[in-house]
């Protein structure tokens, strides 16, 4: 009887129980330990090894919708480049991530005392898809039709001086929660150019990345708001992403509960009489 | 402004929500605003970045006149509304889907090349060998004109290959509530700090 | 005339770039060159597209009363107004930015976190134990949810183990042979659409 | 630093026979004339009355006609979407072989179906495609425009548009064939809440484990390309998906032939695809 009651449950219970879930921890953080993976180490090795006062690309390929666990992980990959006085030419694929990336790279600088022009460059985003991309591996000023982010032109930056192909940086790295994002920098920019691709994504691209990990299409791959916050920890800078670990453990606990209830119920529920 | 903001987004937000009780006018409502802003904003974005540009910088100031020809073969597309002409639209249309094939052809061999080199397992270790069957089985279960009632081979190989897919489907939604969790901890953190500030 | 041509359009502009690719002959590289500048130029004359075929739509909506016409007028109106405002302002005037950020944003992020509730509801009623591949699935998936969050390893230090060895291994040969097949997939298509064998796209199949 | 990989393969000269291609790309280009060639001499064959193997049973296709059918006994509308991917993509193309079958099942059925698309210029060709499948099915009239939606190329503003339709229009069967994303979930869940009969077809690995759990049928990865071949039962494009498992064969072959000579040392194969 009980497990047929259970069967039928009001879907609204099984919706308020997931957000109680996921909003104690704000109230009451549980601060459960957290182990560093060698996933999270290795894009952390990745760019301790770039030498200081190289250029690299960072790409914001993601959009506002997706800032929850995206904004973290940015901050936190542009945070360590900054400290390492690396040069950052910052662009997106999309319109939005150019917008957040603006964001991002002004208040970091603004914090870490990097100037606009000599310690990094907004590209912004440029309408055209993976033509864009194409067209960097020939001209770089040129794709980004030669001016930056807020119209201004590249010429009059020190730090573009030296960049004027793609291959110019010492590497791509990529933030993005899907597509545009990562593979269209490998099929049109790291692949034929065979640079060094990497960065991170979220949770649910990560299964799908796996073969491109593997060859070593991309070097390394922070994964999801767990990887951001083993970084964070990394770079001894815990930030939001540390703080969202409780409400992650609780929320993931709960649904293996209803993983377990809903298959429970579907043995142990009245079998029909006919013994079906 | 920023708090009259803050009750707007807190406003979309409930009506979005609303939808988990059932569909009603507030979803509605919001339904249609984002979807109109969406499609503006859209449009917005690309007369800002290219057409303007074009128009006014390379056509009129570099005098860059070739490009008059891709912006007319763009404007046919709006051909598709007269009955008679409507054949002229179909010309961008090869013109996209051509080039966009082109490029596959020409891009997509290299990453399924190093897909294909990266599958050289050396068969020295239990993973490795996993791997490599894990690989090919699933593979086999994407050929679709060998008959497998002739090469019960392909047949057994194939269903080793839909089970290494579930373990694999299974992995990929173990790894998806994470970030679909984070995404509405992301909302409730709205409400709960910006809107309502209950917590700090 | 009408069915050739765009036929013979798609099959030259995919040639060219195929061979541009794989032979820089001559003047190959620079005709890509200006082509890429096409592609771009005429995908972007086409962006009025779109808002004509929604006015169109819930302009018939309006005219004929349907039962939503209200909201159609007001979609109309919402639409081209903001529309409007953002060839004036830009997209960085302050009330477009105010409207995006504080209606259009928040609105899509709940879309997107409204999954997670979906997510429970189908944990519980669609994940079922049914055959023994839906098992494996189903274990799959909860050992990769505990191993993903801290909460985890305080239950059984295994589980992060177990989890990144499934994601590594049977995941990572899942997936490749799913993409190598998708890739190949993909490249039949294009040649299909080269050859003209797939015309779905202009008006009539096979 | 980043040996990794790339570096070690930069710089690879195509062999003398093949002078003309540029570095580095010899082995795809011999790969994709493979695929052409193939491709060319089986449809060469069809046309000199030759004949082709058939494609092996695709459940999620066979379904349709049950979906359809199933549909039209509630008396409640099909939907169909392909998906918010734009016309240059693949994907797309089995979008539209699929949807020119149901289009003739629902003509024939006389059952309703409402096309919903996230891009204008694929609302442009789904209209095209469903007036023809009613036209060929002697019933131009039943065709109805307004039913033919574009939505919002915005995949979040689309997804919540189509989940009003789910409501409103109390649709029985939904057909998903094309580029899903992160809306996979919302469609497929919000579908069986509303006990509609559900085929989903996407190459999108990160979605496929959601229309597994929460569809009927499921197309997975590649099976999706074979729809317009399998539908359609064209002999030229059965010829293309007999060329593409003769490629499947050669890399097959590749496959173990470079993980034998990898075990024991070999790094010949490598070598030659990287030319």
């Amino acid at each position: 009887m009980f497990w047929d009651k259970m069967q039928k449950i009001n879907k609204y219970y099984i919706y308020a129980l997931l957000v109680i879930a996921l909003v104690i921890p704000m109230f009451v953080p549980l601060g459960l330990p957290i182990s560093i993976t060698a996933d999270t180490r290795k894009v952390y090795d990745l760019m301790e090894k770039i030498p200081p006062g190289s250029p690299i690309l960072m790409s914001f390929d993601y959009t506002a919708n997706a800032v929850a666990e995206m904004d973290p992980m940015a901050t936190a990959l542009l945070k360590q480049a900054f400290k390492r006085g690396l040069k950052v030419v910052l662009f997106s694929q999309g319109d939005q991530g150019a917008v957040l990336a603006q964001k991002i790279g002004d208040d970091l600088a603004g914090k870490m005392k990097k100037n606009y022009g000599t310690d990094y460059v907004h590209l912004g985003y440029k309408p055209g898809g993976t033509v864009v991309l194409r067209r960097m591996v020939e001209d770089l000023w040129d794709a980004a039709a030669n001016v930056d982010m807020n119209g201004k032109p590249l010429s009059s930056f020190p730090l573009m001086q030296n960049i004027k192909k793609i291959t110019d940086v010492k590497a791509i790295v990529v933030i993005s929660n899907g597509s545009p994002g990562f593979v269209e920098w490998l099929n049109y920019v790291t692949g034929p150019q065979k640079m060094p691709l990497f960065g991170g994504t979220v949770s649910v691209m990560v299964p799908g990345y796996m073969p491109y990990v593997q060859s070593g299409q991309f070097a390394g791959l922070l994964q999801g708001s767990r990887g951001t916050a083993e970084y964070e920890l990394l770079i001894k800078e815990p930030g939001k992403a540390v703080s969202a670990q409780d409400s992650q453990s609780l929320s993931h606990l709960y649904l293996v509960t209803l993983l377990v209830l809903g298959n429970l119920g579907y043995f142990l529920r009245k079998k029909p009489a006919d013994g079906r | 402004m920023e708090t009259l903001g803050i009750w707007a987004a807190a406003l979309v937000t409930l009506a979005v929500f609303s939808f988990l009780y059932r569909e009603n006018p507030f979803y509605r409502w919001a339904e249609y605003t984002m979807v109109a802003l969406a499609a503006a904003n859209g449009a917005v974005v690309t007369y800002h970045n290219y057409v303007k540009p074009t128009l006014m910088t390379d056509i009129v100031q570099k005098g860059s006149y070739s490009l008059i020809i891709p912006a007319l073969l763009g404007l046919l597309i709006y051909t598709r509304y007269f009955r008679s002409m409507l054949w002229l639209s179909r010309i961008p249309i090869a013109y996209w889907v051509g080039y966009g094939a082109g490029y596959i052809l020409a891009y997509y061999p290299a990453t399924l090349l190093k897909q294909i080199t990266s599958s050289f397992f050396q068969l020295n270790s239990i993973n490795n060998v996993l791997l490599f069957v894990g690989v090919v089985a699933t593979f086999v279960y994407f050929i679709f004109t060998w008959n497998r009632e002739r090469y019960p081979i392909l047949g057994y190989t194939a269903s080793v290959g839909r089970w290494t897919m579930m373990i694999a489907f299974g992995t990929a939604f173990g790894s998806t509530v994470a970030f679909r969790f984070n995404l509405l901890l992301g909302r409730l953190q709205f409400l709960l700090q910006e809107w309502l500030r209950v917590v700090k | 005339m009408r069915k050739e041509l765009p036929i013979l359009v798609s099959f030259l502009f995919g040639a060219v770039v195929i061979l541009a690719k794989y032979i820089s002959l001559g003047p190959l590289p620079e005709l890509i060159k200006v082509l890429d500048k096409w592609s771009i130029v005429s995908g972007a004359f086409a962006f009025l597209f779109g808002m004509i075929n929604l006015s169109l739509l819930h302009g018939h909506n309006v005219a004929r009363r349907k039962s939503d016409y209200l909201f159609s007028l007001y979609f109309i109106i919402v639409m081209w107004a903001f529309f409007f405002l953002g060839l004036y302002q830009t997209q960085k005037g302050y009330s477009y930015k105010w409207i995006f950020d504080n209606v259009y944003t928040p609105g899509t992020s709940t879309m997107y976190g409204m999954i997670a509730f979906y997510i429970a509801t189908s944990a519980y009623r669609a994940f079922r134990a049914r055959t023994m591949e839906a098992t494996v699935l189903l274990v799959g998936a909860a050992i990769v949810m505990l191993g993903n969050a801290p909460v985890g390893a305080v239950i059984w230090k295994q589980f992060p183990v177990i989890s990144d060895w499934l994601l590594k291994i049977p995941n990572t040969a899942g997936m490749r042979g799913i993409l190598v097949g998708v890739y190949l997939g993909a490249l039949t298509t294009a040649i299909r659409i080269i050859l003209g064998l797939e015309r779905g796209h202009l008006g009539g199949r096979g | 630093m980043f040996s990794m990989y790339w570096a070690a393969e930069a710089a690879k000269t195509p062999p003398p026979w093949l002078g003309f291609v540029s570095g580095g790309l010899a082995a795809q280009f011999v790969f994709v004339v493979f695929l052409f060639a193939a491709t060319y001499g089986l449809i060469r064959r069809l046309q000199g009355g030759g004949r082709v193997a058939a494609i092996r049973k695709i459940a999620g296709l066979d379904a349709i006609n049950e979906a359809v059918g199933r549909a039209t006994e509630m008396g409640r509308p099909v939907h169909f979407t392909p998906g918010i991917g734009a016309t240059s993509d693949p994907q797309s193309y089995a979008a539209f072989a699929v949807l020119g079958e149901v289009g003739k099942l629902t003509a024939r059925y006389d059952t309703r179906i409402i096309v919903t698309t996230a891009n204008a210029i694929m609302t442009a060709i789904t209209d095209e495609i469903v007036r023809g499948a009613y036209l060929e099915s002697g019933r131009p009239d039943a065709f109805n425009p307004d039913d033919i939606r574009y939505l919002s190329s915005a995949q979040f503003a689309y997804s919540a548009q189509v989940l009003g339709i789910f409501e409103r229009e109390k649709v029985a069967a939904n057909i998903m064939v094309g580029v899903f994303a992160a809306e996979a979930l919302l469609l497929a869940e919000a579908g069986a809440q509303i006990g509609a009969i559900q085929i989903a077809a996407s190459t999108n690995t990160f979605q496929l484990p959601f229309f597994v759990a929460a569809c009927d049928y499921t197309l997975i990865g590649d099976e999706m390309y074979a729809a317009s071949a399998y539908l359609s039962k064209d002999p030229a494009l059965t010829g293309t998906v007999v060329a593409e498992d003769w490629a499947k064969m050669l890399i097959l072959g590749v496959v173990v032939l470079g993980a034998i000579l990898n075990t024991v040392g070999s790094k010949w194969l490598q070598n030659i695809l990287n030319r």
